[in-house]
């Protein structure tokens, strides 16, 4: 992957005259892995879906590879992997279907090594209806990883996961930076999560 | 030629006459209402800020 | 700054001052023609031939029905703009287009049963113009309700510009369905509505009225698109010197 | 496997999946038109006259009742958010998102509407006409049903909203639809509502899609 950049420079967003966040600059090149905190209600969620492009911001852009996303907007979301706080997931149908139907380019269908990590193997007939929230969230999680894009974007990945998910999680994140991924987190808890070097707080 | 009977039609001339006049009315006060009030949430929102 | 930018930033601000002060220029004149207008159309004008004094509710019939329509037409296209440029100025004017423009299409659609009653003996008849009148006023309500449903400003002024967007290219085919449909059902009498050929001293005063309606209508509209423009931009600077000024 | 297909062949499973929400529309639609000769009057020449109006309206308010299932379920498990975040066109995904609901919800109604011609006095190919205007009918109510739908996704109680926009704007495909019937019976030359019906269907789903994934956007924001 050569090196991809995604900038934003002193972006705002008001929603009609509430204030959401103002003046938020960053820069995150390959292998970089930005975690935003701030507690819940400070807008993290509401700037991560303005890196996805999502919402509109009110000033700024967001920038990738030194172009503003809405004139390249395909080519964006061609790396682009996001998970929110809904899992993406449809309810009726099984893992498995969802794995096969979702609209990322999986071309890892066969190899469900990221499944097995997650302990989800034993439960990809079942329909996500019947999962639990810790599994179904997982396997969003896995979806993303095993989606093959260099920018993940995860808003708050590790709530409801148990500690071994979270290692494990922690695990392919380093192994996505090491091979020149980009990582984006939001969390509303302090601990330290090993592999981020850029932080940007709510207030 | 009488002014109200309008050969007996008066009636419906002249309610038609007010019914235009009153929602022209409305829409007029309603606009300048509307200005005022919008100021004054202009100024409230200005010193609260 | 693209161009989006400047539609964005540069014109709110001297589209307000200039339609603050257009809106006396539109306004007065406007009251002074429609004064003209119903002079001429209740007294001077000669009673019609067949209908009596009471061919006089063209006067209030046509004018606004003919401008219902034309509003609806000026909105879409202030969406229209709005969408392309995103321009918060031009969303303000669709905006306070609506309201006048049901009122008016209530207007055309109460002066029409007023018409309809002494010579029909029916204040409702299922008459193509009358109906497709109605359909208006739906398009005018589905415009003004989905505006005032959706909280967020941006998002209201955009979903409600599609949907304007959809009702005008839809306007003809509705009006021309009810026309099909209308001369099925009843035999091919005149169109009960279209105002009979008069020249003369029946034809000025419409013609004074139709222009009085538009100049009153675009001076309320100046107006509430001002304060709409205000609404929209309260945190610039150019709101704040404004208010200052007014102290 | 392209996207598309892959997006056609997902919903459908999923539709399939929520059948109870289908039955609603068909269960609407079968029922007006089985109650109506009930409570008017079921003389043959009556009920030729009134099957138009009564299927076609019939056709409506099932779409009005099934309106909610098309895009809110996907928007609260969070799938129409990765529809948008797609590398292909919006508006593409729309349309086969409508299309494919259009096969689950209208399908049903044309084979249930041949049920009710038959009930109504038609017999031989009128009830083939019948069952081609409704599927006509029903492609253009599907887009000005996904169309409100779509714009009203934010609002939270979006039911009075919906229908004053459905009806201004699906009017023309009533008038038309229920003249179609009306001329098939009478055994009348049917190419005028039938051209009008298919020159609405092409409109619908050529602005359509465009404006739905628009009104898509907006509402996510």
């Amino acid at each position: 992957m050569q090196s991809d950049v995604l900038q934003l420079d002193s972006a705002s967003l008001f929603r009609d005259d509430q204030l959401i966040f103002s003046d938020i600059s960053f820069e995150l090149k390959s292998g970089d892995h930005l975690i935003i905190k701030g507690n819940n209600g400070s807008g993290k969620t509401s700037l991560i879906r303005t890196l996805c492009g999502l919402t509109q911001l009110t000033e700024g852009c967001v920038l990738w590879n030194h172009a503003p996303i809405d004139t390249i907007s395909s080519d964006y979301y061609n790396h682009l992997a996001y998970l929110a706080h809904t899992n993406g997931l449809i309810p009726e149908l099984t893992l498995l279907e969802n794995l096969t139907y979702s609209l990322h380019k999986t071309d890892l269908d066969k190899d469900h090594s990221v499944l097995e990590g997650f302990q989800l193997k034993h439960s990809i007939q079942s329909p996500v209806a019947t999962l639990s929230n810790g599994q179904s969230r997982k396997a969003a999680l896995s979806f993303i990883i095993m989606s093959g894009k260099s920018l993940w974007v995860f808003d708050e990945p590790y709530a409801n996961l148990d500690s071994q998910s979270i290692d494990y999680l922690n695990q392919r994140i380093a192994a996505h930076l090491s091979n020149n991924g980009m990582v984006i987190t939001s969390t509303n808890r302090e601990e330290v999560i090993p592999t981020t070097n850029l932080e940007i707080t709510m207030s | 030629m009488d002014i109200f009977s309008m050969g007996d039609y008066g009636f419906f001339v002249w309610s038609s006459f007010l019914i235009s006049f009153i929602v022209f009315l409305i829409n007029y006060i309603s606009a300048q209402r509307m200005f005022t009030s919008v100021l004054n949430e202009v100024k409230l929102h200005d010193e609260n800020e | 700054m693209n161009l989006k930018q400047i539609y964005k930033y540069g014109s709110p601000p001297n589209y307000f001052k200039l339609s603050l002060k257009a809106e006396n220029w539109f306004v007065i004149p406007g009251i002074l023609l429609i004064i003209v207008g119903c002079l001429g159309g209740l007294f001077i004008a000669p009673p019609d031939y067949q209908m009596g004094d009471a061919f006089r509710i063209i006067y209030f019939h046509v004018p606004s029905a003919y401008l219902s329509m034309s509003a609806y037409a000026y909105m879409a296209g202030a969406a229209l703009v709005g969408i392309v440029w995103r321009s918060n100025v031009a969303f303000s004017v669709a905006k306070s287009i609506a309201p006048f423009g049901a009122s008016l299409t209530f207007l055309a659609i109460v002066t029409g049963m007023l018409w309809g009653k002494p010579m029909w003996g029916t204040a409702w008849v299922w008459d193509a113009r009358l109906t497709s009148q109605f359909i208006l006023l739906l398009l005018y309500l589905g415009y003004i309700l989905l505006h005032l449903s959706i909280r967020e400003q941006r998002k209201a002024d955009l979903a409600a510009s599609i949907l304007a967007l959809t009702g005008v290219i839809n306007l003809p085919i509705i009006h021309y369905s009810v026309i099909w449909w209308n001369t099925l059902h009843q035999a091919s009498t005149i169109s009960k509505l279209s105002s009979p050929s008069i020249t003369g001293d029946m034809l000025w005063p419409l013609l004074v009225m139709i222009f009085g309606y538009g100049f009153f209508f675009w001076g309320v509209i100046c107006r509430i698109a001002a304060s709409e423009i205000l609404k929209r931009e309260k945190r610039s600077k150019w709101a704040k010197e404004y208010i200052k000024e007014l102290e | 496997m392209n996207i598309y297909q892959q997006l056609f062949l997902r919903d459908l499973k999923v539709s399939i999946k929520r059948w109870s929400d289908l039955l609603t529309g068909i269960i609407m639609f079968a029922l007006v038109a089985f109650i109506f000769p009930l409570i008017a009057g079921s003389d043959q020449d009556f009920m030729h006259r009134i099957i138009g109006p009564v299927i076609l309206l019939s056709s409506l308010l099932a779409s009005l009742i099934s309106m909610q299932n098309i895009f809110k379920p996907d928007l609260n498990n969070g799938s129409l958010e990765q529809l948008v975040l797609s590398t292909h066109s919006l508006s593409g995904l729309v349309f086969i998102k409508i299309l494919s609901y259009w096969i689950s919800s209208s399908l049903p109604l044309v084979v249930v509407s041949s049920l009710i011609a038959s009930a109504y006095y038609v017999t031989g190919i009128d009830i083939a006409k019948v069952m081609l205007t409704v599927l006509l009918a029903t492609t253009t109510l599907v887009n000005i049903n996904s169309l409100a739908a779509a714009l009203t996704l934010g609002v939270r109680y979006p039911g009075a909203l919906m229908t004053l926009i459905l009806f201004p704007l699906s009017l023309p495909i009533l008038i038309f639809g229920s003249k179609a019937i009306e001329y098939s019976i009478l055994g009348m030359d049917i190419s005028g509502p039938f051209y009008f019906l298919t020159g609405m269907m092409l409109l619908s789903f050529s602005l359509g899609p465009i404006a739905t994934a628009f009104a898509i956007r907006i509402s996510i924001d």
